[in-house]
């Protein structure tokens, strides 16, 4: 045995060189690194979008500018924004959560509430009712949390559906059971009522979205985003290193549910009130859908599921309901017009075609290479 | 007195139901690690086709007696086809990616409603069953509905035989063995496959059959009706521990008893939420569901 | 080489998510004795076994007793009479030591023998109703390896089916592993090399996804210079200095593959 | 080019297209073409076309404008009927009628308000929606004239034990407050009610309840796929046999639901076709039978909706709302239920009612008319208008 | 005298009814090399577990620097400076190899819950013991696609970034090939001889053993059967007829 002076190298670390690595970005051609700002430039074109008058016909019913397409866009953003901050936990944390409509709806019946029934103005509510959604997701997750696995994903389905049920329930009639409630049109500020300002809300919810983005990739940067990458793979291993999974997945869920408390209130803005169906297992499942559509764990793929998900949940109505299915035979018309049969089966084909989702087709072909 | 009795019988009545939804959802959650969201559908696809069946479409087929036995039987053979197809078609391609089989579930609970309500219209449709089904008997003062007793029988067979293949078969072996670890399996030289789909295809028979005879307790059949009793089945599935047939049993009857009674003494009804409380507090309590068997 | 070789590799090569692996490996398994597969982590061994039995997208050839079987799924070629002990063991840790036995029954393929295995690995019985997976590596070893003399089988594959057992069991897997081979051949991989010269007729060196060797065993481990170019043992000195490896050896057998090397 | 932000394609004011003084008006629809409420929405478009026809003498116009009229599925999700109706208002659609759902029609209204169009609700039974705001009308019919039509049912109610049979929910709790208002504080009833989970799948022990207290009269408001279950549990306790048992009359396809207990309950019914017996209504009935329809529960609210709006075009003009919801107020027209009459203070739509009995079962089952009440016998509370 | 790194004192582990340890008590010095050999099955994993605390001791008492240890759970006992590696290799499949590295050196600096920092580079920590654990060129293949002898490596880097005072080895050799078990030796012993680490190792490979250890402690049937020196353990006949066995 030689004197272990010299650290003990084997000799393959020095020859052999990794055949794929990273620093081959560094001699990318100019494109490519001209492509990494496209974020940049899509945001541009996205601040923008209100002042434009293209039409993008069977894309949009209208101009792009127009108060619908806004409003359409605007949805799009959150529930693009909504599935990225959904993915925090799904995609980064390995926690699957039945129960994430409870804080969207959270916050915005609770901004509502406050609004309609405490008399605050507008912003203070909302922002109370954020930190309620924040309490609600703090207190239900420190519960949830004591237990993993399918037993995590059950709880807090039963307790998104105990919220589901306290809410079509109506006790005190706080809620307005099936029939939700409507934000009183003396409550919005006057910059935010009307049809005349959707740009204003669309705003708002692009800036959600940036927001949402940023958190999201902020924290999934930051040590704990590294420490949720070891949860999600092996949480004892993470455990043997020194590290309680307890209280990051915690913080998961806490950001998660913030970000999702958020996104109820600017939706309570967007559709003008709080609806009974934002509480149900049946909007986290299309949460899910939305994620896996695009792609969970990567960057951008949760926004675009997202956007994509909620357009086609719009547009697709139009396309049931257009000349172009009606001609045809019953056979094919009877399922084509139902914009949930179009949508389920759309989404079947995107999880058994597209592995990995959406954002995998980019990928693909440099795998093959 | 008599409303006790008439609670703990249609309360086994209603976890005899949950039983017959739940068991399929069970074993092939149990066996294949699939949280099988599509199971709602194959309960509808089976109810329809009983109906489709007992309403006189299908020559032999009715609403009474041997005719209806025909009925059920075609329906349940129905799901089962489409349970089959659904594991040829969506989960075997995705083996060995738990996540997005349970995804494409989804989709397909999703579409199949869908199309059910396209071709039947969204309404609920009355469903016919034998009229010696439809009355009452008395029990120490209640008047039992007679068709819980059928859901009981039902649900006590479908037990024993779902016990007789994981016991008497060695396709369970397989399955499980398959989900921990397919290629192992192959390399035993089994085709893992074939097990998986004849599991898929128990499953769903499982869930026609429930599909058909929630018909019977409801006296309808509407779109939804598969996806609505979901919810509670998943309950069972869990709270009976993770794919144990026997504690799915179990947890059934007690989700059923605990339901009805409390939808009762409690003033506004609190029986679905009793149930959704209680599984949180097992879970939390005993993370691994009554029987404790793995998670 | 005496005879036909029972297992004939040609030309095999593997890529997985765009990373080759195997760029062409050649190996014979003698139709008798124990036939080694060397070389050193990573160089691709495990990935060869796993090819062969179809269990990763490989093309080339493989031919069982002369029948082609690269087309061939797994389970089909398993039932000709292979059994594989895994390197990671593939116990089913929520299945018991019973059960694993179990599933490696092959129905309509003669009794299953397990005096056999019960007389070799008493633990087992013993621990019939035993979880897999509670059971210490060692013990895990012992099902796996169980498992492949469970069946008359026409070929044994076992990949480091020593590792992590006590010497004294070492030796006892060597002795079983050497009563086997009398009665079917076997493709052993294994880093352990005094059990390689105790046990292998042939051998073949495996290095960075290549055949780099092929010839008997014992000539190899004879000449402690191939050993330390190809196997890296001997000398250490001469181990740091200079890559044994690359290039990849003059074996006639290689040079065939020599103008498709590179991804 | 570029706009004004969120402007963009919505028709520059006093623009120069309007024709001869006879630009066409935007009618936006904005129902539940798919979704749980499909069979509704068919019924409610079906006759809103006849009723279009109908009210235009068949020409489309209204005072010269012609009427077009643009179609929007909301699925039953507020958030795609508020889309819808932002992209109509967006486009500059000044009137906006339908939905089914109630809970989109609440957040259909203050949008309405807020962007002054005129809306027009659909058969969204919730009280709540008469006097929201000036700018919402409503072409159905709502609870409280049920509940009215129900105590009609009872002879006099005075004195009388009347329980409430429904399910749990904002539904269920706004019958049960409209049945203490109108039949307990204002016909001195005392009303009880027994309210079961929406999501209960065994109704059995609620039959047993109900029968327990014993009442002299069971309004049973229901909603949902259960009502079968509920009406056989009915039945099978023999609550439909020991007392009076009042219930609504839904669509078509709810007759064979009712399964034995049919023939036993006495129904209430906002329309079943064949009811009106007017000019109207056989107007309605040829007009939707025509078009390959099938009239139904819901077919008098698309049809008034056409009513009032091609009369508030006619009476109040093609561009200002403001004017059009003037000349609805007051309104009294011939509809096809019968005489109706636009409440000038709150809005409500006042309509006779009608109670029935059901022959025959399944298929074959077929409601009987037994009683006509006019409108005044069934006036809704007067509600404050707000904002 | 300072007290004893690890203290062991009657320490068992029963589940299930079987008793997998039994009545285990001996003291680790500071610096020490302590090997564990025994047959399969012996126990020796298990007492690790207990050690590390993934499973609780039924019975007895285990104590670090002299504080009670035994009710602690394993994250507190790892922030004390005990680390270890797994026999059956458990790391995270998707994640790299460096990747591994830095989480692990991220955990030994400190745990912290603030996500708006960007994470703190190791990269110079990491590069060196890939380096030294003969993984650099793998550095940015994921754990999933290692090959068994680099998933030991890797179980290796793991935790020697975190440089944990007291370390428990279990088999690291196991399935490393022949060439690189004297580098790998070399390595270990350095930390014992040239670092001052307190190691506990569990080795088939007898011949490695014998360059390192300092004491050999033999298990049987979960009790420890003799404690030792290398030389007065192995010429033991009761352990060469239990565990060695006749050579190769
Ligand atoms: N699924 C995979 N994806 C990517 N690379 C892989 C995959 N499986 C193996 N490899 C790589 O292929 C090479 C060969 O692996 P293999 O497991 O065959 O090596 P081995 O010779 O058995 O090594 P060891 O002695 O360590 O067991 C290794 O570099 C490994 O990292
Ligand atoms: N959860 C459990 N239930 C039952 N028996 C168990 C459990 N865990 C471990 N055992 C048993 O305890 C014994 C000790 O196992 P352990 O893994 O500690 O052995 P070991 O000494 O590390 O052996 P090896 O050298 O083979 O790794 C084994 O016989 C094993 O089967
Ligand atoms: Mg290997
Ligand atoms: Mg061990």
């Amino acid at each position: 045995m030689t004197p272990a002076a010299t650290p003990a190298t084997t000799p393959a670390a020095s020859t052999r060189k990794a055949a794929a690595s990273p620093e081959a970005d560094a001699d990318a051609p100019p494109w490519r690194r001209l492509g990494r700002w496209w974020p940049a430039l899509v945001l541009v074109a996205l601040v923008t979008a209100p002042f434009s008058s293209l039409s993008l016909p069977g894309l949009l019913d209208g101009p792009i500018g127009s108060a619908g397409s806004l409003q359409l866009l605007a949805l799009c953003l959150v529930f693009g924004a909504l599935a990225t901050g959904y993915d925090l936990l799904l995609g980064h944390t390995g926690l699957l959560s039945f129960g994430h409509a409870l804080y969207f709806a959270a916050g915005s019946y609770s901004t509502e509430l406050i609004a309609a029934e405490a008399g605050l103005p507008f912003w203070p509510s909302a922002v109370l009712g954020v930190l309620c959604g924040v309490a609600l997701a703090w207190a239900l997750g420190s519960v949830a949390l004591r237990v993993s696995g399918i037993a995590f994903s059950m709880v807090t389905l039963a307790f998104a559906q105990a919220g589901s049920i306290l809410v079509e329930r109506d006790p005190g009639g706080v809620t307005g059971g099936e029939e939700g409630r409507a934000v009183p049109a003396d409550k919005l500020p006057a910059s935010l009522a009307g049809i005349d300002h959707t740009a204003n809300l669309y705003w708002i919810a692009l800036a959600y979205l940036v927001l949402t983005l940023a958190v999201v990739r902020w924290a999934v940067r930051s040590p704990t985003g590294r420490v949720w990458e070891g949860i999600r793979d092996n949480e004892t291993r993470v455990e043997v290193l020194g590290l309680r999974p307890y209280g990051f997945k915690l913080v998961a869920f806490v950001v998660a549910g913030a970000l999702a408390a958020v996104g109820g209130v600017v939706h309570l803005l967007l559709t003008g009130g709080a609806t009974p169906q934002t509480t149900t297992s049946d909007f986290t499942l299309s949460l899910l859908v939305m994620v896996v559509l695009g792609g969970s764990g990567s960057r951008w793929g949760p926004l675009l599921g997202g956007v994509l998900y909620t357009w086609a949940d719009h547009r697709l109505g139009d396309l049931a309901g257009s000349d172009a299915v009606s001609g045809l035979p019953s056979v094919l018309r009877v399922p084509l017009s139902q914009p949930l049969f179009l949508l389920g089966t759309l989404f079947v084909v995107t999880v058994v075609a597209l592995p990995g989702g959406l954002t995998r087709l980019g990928r693909r072909p440099r795998v093959r290479a | 007195m008599a409303t006790v009795v008439l609670l703990a019988a249609t309360g086994l009545g209603l976890g005899a139901l949950y039983f017959l939804v739940a068991a399929g959802l069970s074993l092939i959650f149990g066996l294949m690690d699939v949280l099988n969201f599509a199971h709602g559908a194959l309960l509808s696809i089976g109810a329809y086709a009983t109906w489709w069946a007992a309403s006189g479409h299908l020559p032999g087929a009715g609403s009474g007696g041997a005719g209806f036995v025909l009925a059920v039987c075609f329906g349940t053979a129905v799901g089962t086809l489409a349970a089959v197809v659904l594991e040829l078609a969506l989960i075997r391609p995705l083996y060995g990616r738990p996540r997005e089989q349970v995804l494409a579930t989804v989709g397909v609970g999703l579409a199949v409603p869908a199309l059910l309500s396209a071709i039947w219209g969204p309404d609920a449709r009355p469903f016919p069953g034998p009229a010696a089904l439809s009355g009452t008997f008395g029990l120490l003062g209640a008047r039992i509905p007679v068709n819980r007793l059928v859901l009981l029988g039902a649900a006590a067979v479908v037990l024993l035989a779902l016990r007789l293949f994981l016991g008497r078969t060695r396709h369970g072996l397989v399955v499980r063995a398959g989900v921990e670890d397919r290629a192992m399996v192959t390399a035993l030289g089994i085709d893992v496959r074939r097990a998986f789909t004849l599991v898929f295809a128990i499953g769903g028979a499982a869930a026609a059959l429930g599909g058909a005879l929630g018909g019977l307790y409801y006296g309808s059949v509407d779109p939804g009706q598969g996806t609505s009793l979901l919810i509670f089945a998943f309950v069972v599935v869990v709270m009976g521990g993770m794919g144990s047939v026997a504690g799915a049993a179990l947890a059934a009857v007690g989700v059923g008893l605990v339901q009805q009674f409390a939808n009762y003494y409690t003033t506004s009804g609190l029986g679905d939420l009793a149930v959704v409380v209680l599984l949180a507090a097992l879970l939390l309590l005993r993370p691994r569901g009554i029987t404790g068997r793995l998670a | 080489m005496s005879g036909e070789p029972l297992l004939a590799v040609r030309d095999l090569a593997v890529v997985i998510g765009g990373r080759h692996i195997l760029h062409g490996v050649d190996l014979d398994v003698a139709p008798s004795g124990v036939t080694a597969l060397l070389g050193r982590n990573g160089a691709g061994k495990t990935t060869t076994v796993r090819a062969v039995l179809g269990l990763v997208p490989r093309t080339g050839s493989v031919r069982l007793a002369g029948e082609e079987t690269v087309r061939l799924p797994t389970h089909l070629l398993v039932r000709r009479g292979i059994g594989y002990a895994p390197e990671d063991r593939g116990v089913f840790a929520g299945l018991t030591v019973a059960e694993n036995l179990r599933l490696a029954e092959r129905p309509g393929a003669g009794e299953p023998a397990y005096d056999l295995v019960h007389e070799l690995f008493p633990e087992l019985k013993a621990r019939a109703r035993q979880p897999a997976g509670t059971l210490s590596g060692g013990q895990q070893q012992m099902v796996a390896i169980g498992r492949t003399l469970l069946n008359g089988n026409r070929l044994i594959i076992a990949d480091e089916p020593t590792k992590g057992l006590a010497p004294r069991v070492v030796t006892e897997v060597a002795r079983v592993l050497e009563r086997a081979a009398r009665a079917v051949p076997v493709l052993l991989v294994e880093q352990n090399l005094a059990l390689v010269r105790r046990l292998a007729g042939h051998c073949a060196v495996l290095a960075d996804g290549r055949t780099v060797h092929r010839g008997p065993a014992a000539d190899l481990l004879a000449d402690p210079d191939a050993t330390r170019r190809l196997l890296g043992v001997g000398r250490r000195t001469a181990v740091t200095e200079e890559h044994p490896m690359a290039p990849p050896g003059p074996d006639p057998s290689s040079a065939a593959q020599a103008g498709k090397a590179g991804a | 080019g570029c706009s004004k932000a969120g402007t963009a394609g919505s028709p520059s004011s006093g623009g120069g297209d309007a024709k001869s003084g006879a630009a066409a008006v935007d009618v936006g629809l904005v129902y539940s073409r798919s979704g749980p409420l499909a069979a509704y929405g068919k019924q409610y478009i079906d006759g809103f076309h006849a009723g279009l026809d109908y009210a235009t003498h068949g020409t489309g116009k209204a005072g010269g404008h012609e009427i077009r009229v643009t179609e929007q599925d909301d699925a039953g999700d507020p958030a795609k009927a508020v889309a819808a109706a932002k992209t109509l208002i967006g486009k500059g659609t000044k009137i906006i009628a339908g939905t089914t759902d109630s809970g989109v029609a609440l957040q259909l209204a203050p949008l309405a308000a807020q962007n002054h169009v005129l809306y027009i609700a659909g058969p969204a039974a919730t009280d709540a929606l008469t006097g929201l705001n000036a700018y919402t009308f409503r072409s159905g019919r709502q609870s409280y004239q049920d509940i009215l039509t129900a105590g009609s049912l009872l002879g006099g109610t005075g004195g009388k034990k009347v329980v409430v049979l429904t399910q749990n929910s904002a539904f269920g709790q706004a019958n049960v407050a409209a049945v203490k208002e109108v039949l307990g504080s204002g016909q001195g009833a005392t009303v009880d009610s027994v309210l079961a989970p929406p999501s209960a799948g065994d109704l059995t022990p609620f039959a047993q309840q109900v029968k327990s207290k014993k009442p002299d009269l069971v309004f049973v408001a229901w909603a949902g796929a259960s009502a079968p279950a509920l009406w056989t549990a009915l039945d099978q306790q023999g609550v439909v046999t020991s007392t009076k048992v009042v219930t609504g009359l839904a669509g078509i396809a709810s007759y064979p639901l009712f399964g034995a207990a049919g023939s036993k309950v006495s129904f209430l019914a906002h329309y079943f076709p064949g009811a009106g017996n007017n000019p109207v209504e056989k107007a309605m009935l040829d007009g939707i039978a025509k078009a390959g329809g099938t009239p139904d529960l819901f077919s008098p609210d698309g049809f008034t909706a056409a009513q009032m709006i091609v009369h508030a075009v006619e009476a109040g003009g093609a561009t200002d709302p403001a004017a059009m919801a003037k000349a609805l107020e007051g309104w009294s027209f011939q509809g096809p239920k019968g005489d109706e009459q636009v409440r000038a203070a709150d809005h409500a739509l006042l309509q006779p009612m009608f109670t029935a009995t059901l022959t025959g079962t399944g298929a074959a089952a077929e409601p009987q008319l037994v009683s006509r009440l006019p409108k005044e016998a069934v006036n809704p509370p007067m509600k404050q208008m707000a904002g | 005298m300072a007290p004893p790194v690890l203290r062991l004192r009657g320490v068992g582990w029963s589940v299930g009814g079987a008793t997998i340890v039994d009545e285990v008590s001996f003291d680790v010095r500071e610096g020490e090399f302590l090997a564990f050999i025994g047959p399969n099955g012996a126990g020796k994993t298990s007492l690790f577990n207990l050690i590390s605390g993934l499973v609780p001791a039924t019975r007895g008492s285990i104590a670090l620097d002299g504080a009670d240890i035994t009710a602690e759970p394993v994250p507190a006992r790892a922030r004390r400076g005990l680390g270890r590696t797994f026999q059956t290799s458990s790391l995270w499949p998707q994640v790299t190899v460096a990747g591994h590295v830095r989480l692990a050196a991220q955990a030994a600096a400190g745990g912290s819950y603030r996500i708006w920092r960007r994470a703190a580079d190791f990269r110079e920590q990491v590069a060196d013991v890939l380096e030294r654990t003969g993984l650099a060129h793998r550095a940015h293949a994921r754990a999933a696609e290692l090959s068994h002898g680099e998933k030991r490596k890797l179980e290796l880097a793991v935790l020697l970034v975190g440089e944990p005072r007291l370390m428990l080895l279990d088999e690291p050799m196991a399935g490393v090939s022949a060439e690189e078990v004297p580098a790998l030796t070399a390595l270990i012993g350095s930390l014992h001889r040239d670092e001052g680490r307190t190691v506990l190792m569990v080795e088939h490979h007898m011949d490695v053993l014998l360059g390192l250890a300092d004491r050999l402690a033999v298990m049987h049937h979960g009790t420890l059967l003799a404690l030792d020196t290398p030389q007065a353990v192995t010429a033991d006949p009761v352990v060469q007829e239990a565990y060695l066995g006749e050579a190769l």
